[in-house]
């Protein structure tokens, strides 16, 4: 081994977190150019960056008590879909 | 009289020495700190469970063939696997274990063959253990899982956060070199690979870790997987002094600007972006990070629910808990109850710290080269942990603000955290591995 | 005309001999019990269904590469196979056979080899036999997500219960020695290995019955499987008339005191202490009680109902159709019409009658000695065969008192018998496995 | 083999038949002991043995009419997601 | 500096070549197509990022130890393996490969073995196409999950439509044909093999075509298998011209009886009648219909409704991801850019027109014959691609009557499509396979 | 070979052909005989086409507007458990 292990420990140390930083930053410009090309040429219907797909539907929006029920209903039904039925 | 006494030859208590009862105490503790304090418990209930079973004396449920065959007092098999192996008919244990293991794959094959001929079989813990983590596979299947969960909605709203992401990341670098600097000093004995694998627990990632020390260090994976899953669950506890002393109250209260929306064509696009970058770039990193990719692209194309479900909740709850069982099977008292042990849990806390505080110094840097302000607090998050480390950056916001909700924002370097280990392990397997 | 008489030559009606046609029958009498008479239909549907395919003549889905090789009419490749078995180039089908299953691991693997050269490949149901039986994995798997499904809450309420459990055992045990009296009278032709496996029957635990033959005695594996299912369905009609015979109406009309709560610790601590005893006492019962505990523990720890779930729905579901379809491979006419397999179904009835018996007497024997009053119908419940034998002590006890509810206290028994015929299947495993 | 197969089966019988019973009967006392410590340590809140922890999710008891149509929406759901939107 | 020279290496841009980097726009192009276009998403999502990965130069993840110790620059290893295969020390990768792929399983293993000890290890896609492709269970397992999902009662009501299905595979031998006939005048070089299993494209059944193509042809799979997800996602534009080309206006309007309702018992003897049937004429297709009947039959029997479900969900859901990925894996240059590929695109879309034609003029001479009327547009649902080409066919005859609803007419030769490819994949593997 | 490919190939498509032709039109007739036993020996209860067992259960009919609050809680329940609730 020519170089110590020391030596080579750093030696990773630093082209490892320059090829960490280098890569990272290259995909933070690349990831603005393609939200700005995407932005431009493809703009989105605007909608709320907290708000995931499934919460359109939620916004019926029932009553917290119809909402307890409904997981009532839902948790015994697992339950009872889950219970043993015949001993497998 | 016979069966009285072949059944007590095989109990435990005959066979139980101290190591492994220090390692059952030690599956139990795991149990503890997963149940009550609910320490990861989704990880941390199989490892230690797989841990009591493993440590079974007699039971040989993580042993190979050949392996339970060397505790069995058959002496003609003994030779027969010592002469082809090279050694003396009366070598010990010891020294056919290390023979074998620097065997080469069709030699131990042929061992293993013997010994299942004595009637010695695979244990259930050793399947499990092949089929997940030395295949590589069980580690890629939960990546492209947590894929199928990651929004990256808010990374895409600021993607300067993923140099928080790369910052955190510094955390790996420094434990490795520490590692390296202590076995210099002959503290201990771990190699570069051993070092490079004990680093990637400061990337805070669980099956990130237990991929690279598969790869380049299976001796330690149980000390450092369970590591890992411990460090990520102490966040809450390891991260705030760090914040706090490295933050003035004042830039603890920088409220940062409302994260624009996300459309799904940017969502999909992204995925994709990343894994031309790795293809192109950093292969080593593409089992990790293309697995992750494949998840996320599932989760954001919205044309195929089914199989987004389905890697979200039946594939990946079914391989963590063989994941899990499999990582514990390597909580041996050989392997385990090692002074290297705390060399590692002591090297992991470190990690820990050490990303947590670089990726707080790069956020307030960029506070001053940019006019967008950027609370420092989020560059804690970056050293991933999702998604813990966001909700104590959240935590510790709103102590210095009431009104300054950061869990956004914090998401951001979080879920860059978790691409910036992928990329540092990619390097590491590259540069150390084959 | 080669097509036509290729596909001839390849048909089922030109491979149909009587055997083949029989077990195609047994199979659709299996469908037929299953569904029609709902005996077990989870597990007898696949088993019925897999023996039907095992058994298409010319299809050879249950058979590895080797055994399908014999089958054609490759005559240079047979004196290549018996050349490296050591016997003459003109040796039958069945010697070659008997010659493969005594031969090593490794010879094994080049005679399986050289059959794939030949362009032979592995039965799709001998895969499937492979990866869930052959390695142990499919029923400790089962055995996880009963464990899951477990509820030992009536069980600590009342321990004393665990007895009843021990006690119905005794049928495993007077079943083997019965087999065992029938092998020494010459009726039979069973080893004490097949006489364990035989005997288990008795244990009405499907997934312990199938795990304990696959070690002790592979080839009797489909009757032995095929025999516990049918019986565990046929509880409601074997149990009734013992428990009534053995029973005076004034003791079937035992009103037990109400079962106290159980509290969640309890819960969760059980399944450690049972693994505790196991791992000190009996390391061979480890695989089959160290997954039900594990189940067990995640079904009560609180913390994990995501791998919870998934052990009780997708894993055991996915594990059962395999487990299943990989019996029924093993349902093939010369193995299962043997003269054994009679023997087989006769002895597992007594089993059952034996257990239950059992049972009842030393529920009696405790209501005698202690004051707190035991219905004796519950000791019926101890063969296991949950929760099927819980519900006919119920049953049973509506008709002697139409107030008196028997079921929450007959699940101790009853999930007691299932620990008690793991127990005993540690016994068996480690006095003569191996 | 110096006893006869009738006498090994005698004596696997007999101490297995011990060993299942020594083990079960170990397993009363340390439950008991277990539940003795657990009750004066750690004394539970007390719920009624029969009711898994989802039951008490349960207790807002929703009519039954409305627990069938929940049920019927549920297989409803079921169903639709199950079934083969494009062929695979 | 020497670390900095290994990334480079190591690099995807240092080992990028035309090949790799075209394969890698063919699964962007793919990708585009599931999800802008929906064409067959569920398949072509995992197909297609399969493909990319598999292309990434550098990662090997498509390839065995054995394949990427040929990329690596270890000379000795090298000239190790070339010793072995008989050949000289600087023999080329290619001839390695290929006396690789023509040596015994014998052979085989012992270099695979020699390349692992040189540290190289199987990729993970080699891995998941090891498990579900060449070992021929994941078709399988998806197979049963169609049978779980799949409806006879249409067929049940008028059993006659079968024909239809079988007339529709007619394009299955009219593209064997041509194919052969291409080989034949040397515009191709295809092998009998080859042309039966692009024959398959026709029969516009993803797993039936995989199963078929994973035995008779591998090296084709990964093109055959992209045609016919691509085509069964264009029969809305294939079939339509096709239909009102060869049909009349006054065809088209024929309204059908409606069809009578079907009980569950012959819903469950049918599955088990087709089975027989298959055990005793055709057990070349016992495994794709076998494992088919059984999905249908836990579909239909009602009691084993956990089985069938996770057959329907999680277990076809999981099964599917990792089939496409293992497809995908087949997608590399050297395999998929060549000109035979665009042999397969064109015979398979030929495959499709042919199968469309014959069942539209079969079902209108039926019409001739019979009394009861039968719109001839449903033939065309008899290649199978359900449910999509029994849509086509219900829209293109609303066109002629918008009262007319023939959707559920359709859907009997649609699902006998499938039993028809069944059994001409069941015929061709007799014939040509082994 | 004494064939040639091309005549091999006919070969093969005239026999296979047929042979479908021939198990699926025997598979007609035997589908036909076990409708008529079945229908002669135990006529089924008359149950429409197109409605699948479980459209049975849905015959309570809830009105659109609970079925979208029942389902718009489903798909919040599947979504809630599908989170990542500790980092796997
Ligand atoms: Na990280
Ligand atoms: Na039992
Ligand atoms: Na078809």
């Amino acid at each position: 081994m020519e170089e110590s292990l020391l030596q080579e420990g750093l030696d990773l140390m630093l082209f490892g977190m320059l090829t960490v930083v280098l890569f990272l930053a290259l995909l933070v410009l690349a990831t603005s150019a393609l939200s700005a090309a995407v932005r431009r040429f493809a703009p989105p219907a605007p909608a709320p960056i907290a708000a995931p797909r499934s919460d359109a539907a939620a916004a019926t929006d029932p009553s917290p008590a119809v909402v307890a029920a409904i997981t009532a209903a839902i948790v015994r039904h697992r339950h009872a879909t889950a219970r043993r039925k015949e001993g497998p | 009289m016979s069966d009285l006494a072949a059944l007590w030859a095989a109990s435990g208590l005959a066979g139980l020495d101290a190591g492994a009862a220090i390692m059952i105490g030690v599956g139990l503790l795991l149990l503890y700190l997963a149940i009550r304090k609910e320490f990861e418990p989704l990880l941390l209930v199989p490892i230690g469970f797989g841990g009591i079973l493993a440590n079974i004396p007699g039971a040989d449920l993580a042993l190979t063939a050949f392996e339970s065959s060397l505790h069995g007092g058959d002496a003609a098999l003994r030779a027969q696997l010592a002469e082809q192996l090279g050694l003396p008919a009366d070598a010990t244990g010891k020294a056919l274990s290390t023979a074998f293991e620097s065997a080469g794959v069709a030699l131990q094959a042929s061992l293993e063959g013997l010994a299942q001929d004595a009637g010695y079989s695979h244990g259930v813990l050793y399947q499990f253990y092949r089929v997940t983590i030395a295949s590589g596979v069980g580690p890629l299947v939960i990546f492209m899982g947590v894929g199928a969960m990651t929004d990256f909605g808010p990374l895409l709203a600021n993607p300067r956060t993923l140099l928080l992401g790369a910052a955190a990341q510094f955390g790996i670098f420094a434990t490795l070199l520490g590692a390296v600097a202590l076995s210099s000093a002959g503290v201990f004995d771990f190699t570069l690979q051993d070092a490079a694998a004990i680093g990637i627990i400061g990337g805070a990632d669980g099956p990130t870790a237990i991929y690279v020390s598969s790869i380049l260090a299976p001796d330690l994976l149980g000390a450092i997987a369970v590591a890992a899953y411990s460090y990520m669950a102490l966040v809450p506890l390891i991260q705030p002094p760090i914040m706090r002393a490295l933050t003035t109250r004042a830039e603890r209260e920088i409220v940062m600007v409302q994260l624009r929306p996300v459309g799904q064509l940017e969502r999909i696009l992204f995925p994709l972006l990343l894994l031309v970058l790795v293809a192109l770039l950093l292969p080593g990193a593409a089992p990790l990070l293309g697995m992750f990719c494949f998840g996320n692209l599932m989760r954001e194309c919205g044309v195929v629910e089914r199989l987004s479900a389905a890697a979200q909740n039946a594939l990946i709850n079914i391989t963590t808990i063989f994941l899990g069982l499999s990582v514990g099977s390597k909580l041996v008292a050989g392997k385990f109850l090692e002074f290297e042990t705390l060399g590692i849990l002591a090297l992991g806390v470190v990690a820990f710290a050490i990303g947590t505080a670089a990726g707080v110094l790069i956020a307030k840097l960029m506070n001053r080269l940019s006019k967008t302000p950027i609370n420092p607090l989020i560059g804690a998050a970056g050293v991933s942990a999702v998604p813990m480390a966001a909700r104590v950056c959240n935590r510790v916001g709103l102590e210095a603000n009431p009104h300054n909700f950061l869990l956004m924002h914090a998401m951001g370097p979080n879920v860059a955290g978790v691409i910036g280990s992928a990329v540092a392990a990619g390097i590491m397997i590259t540069l150390l591995g084959g």
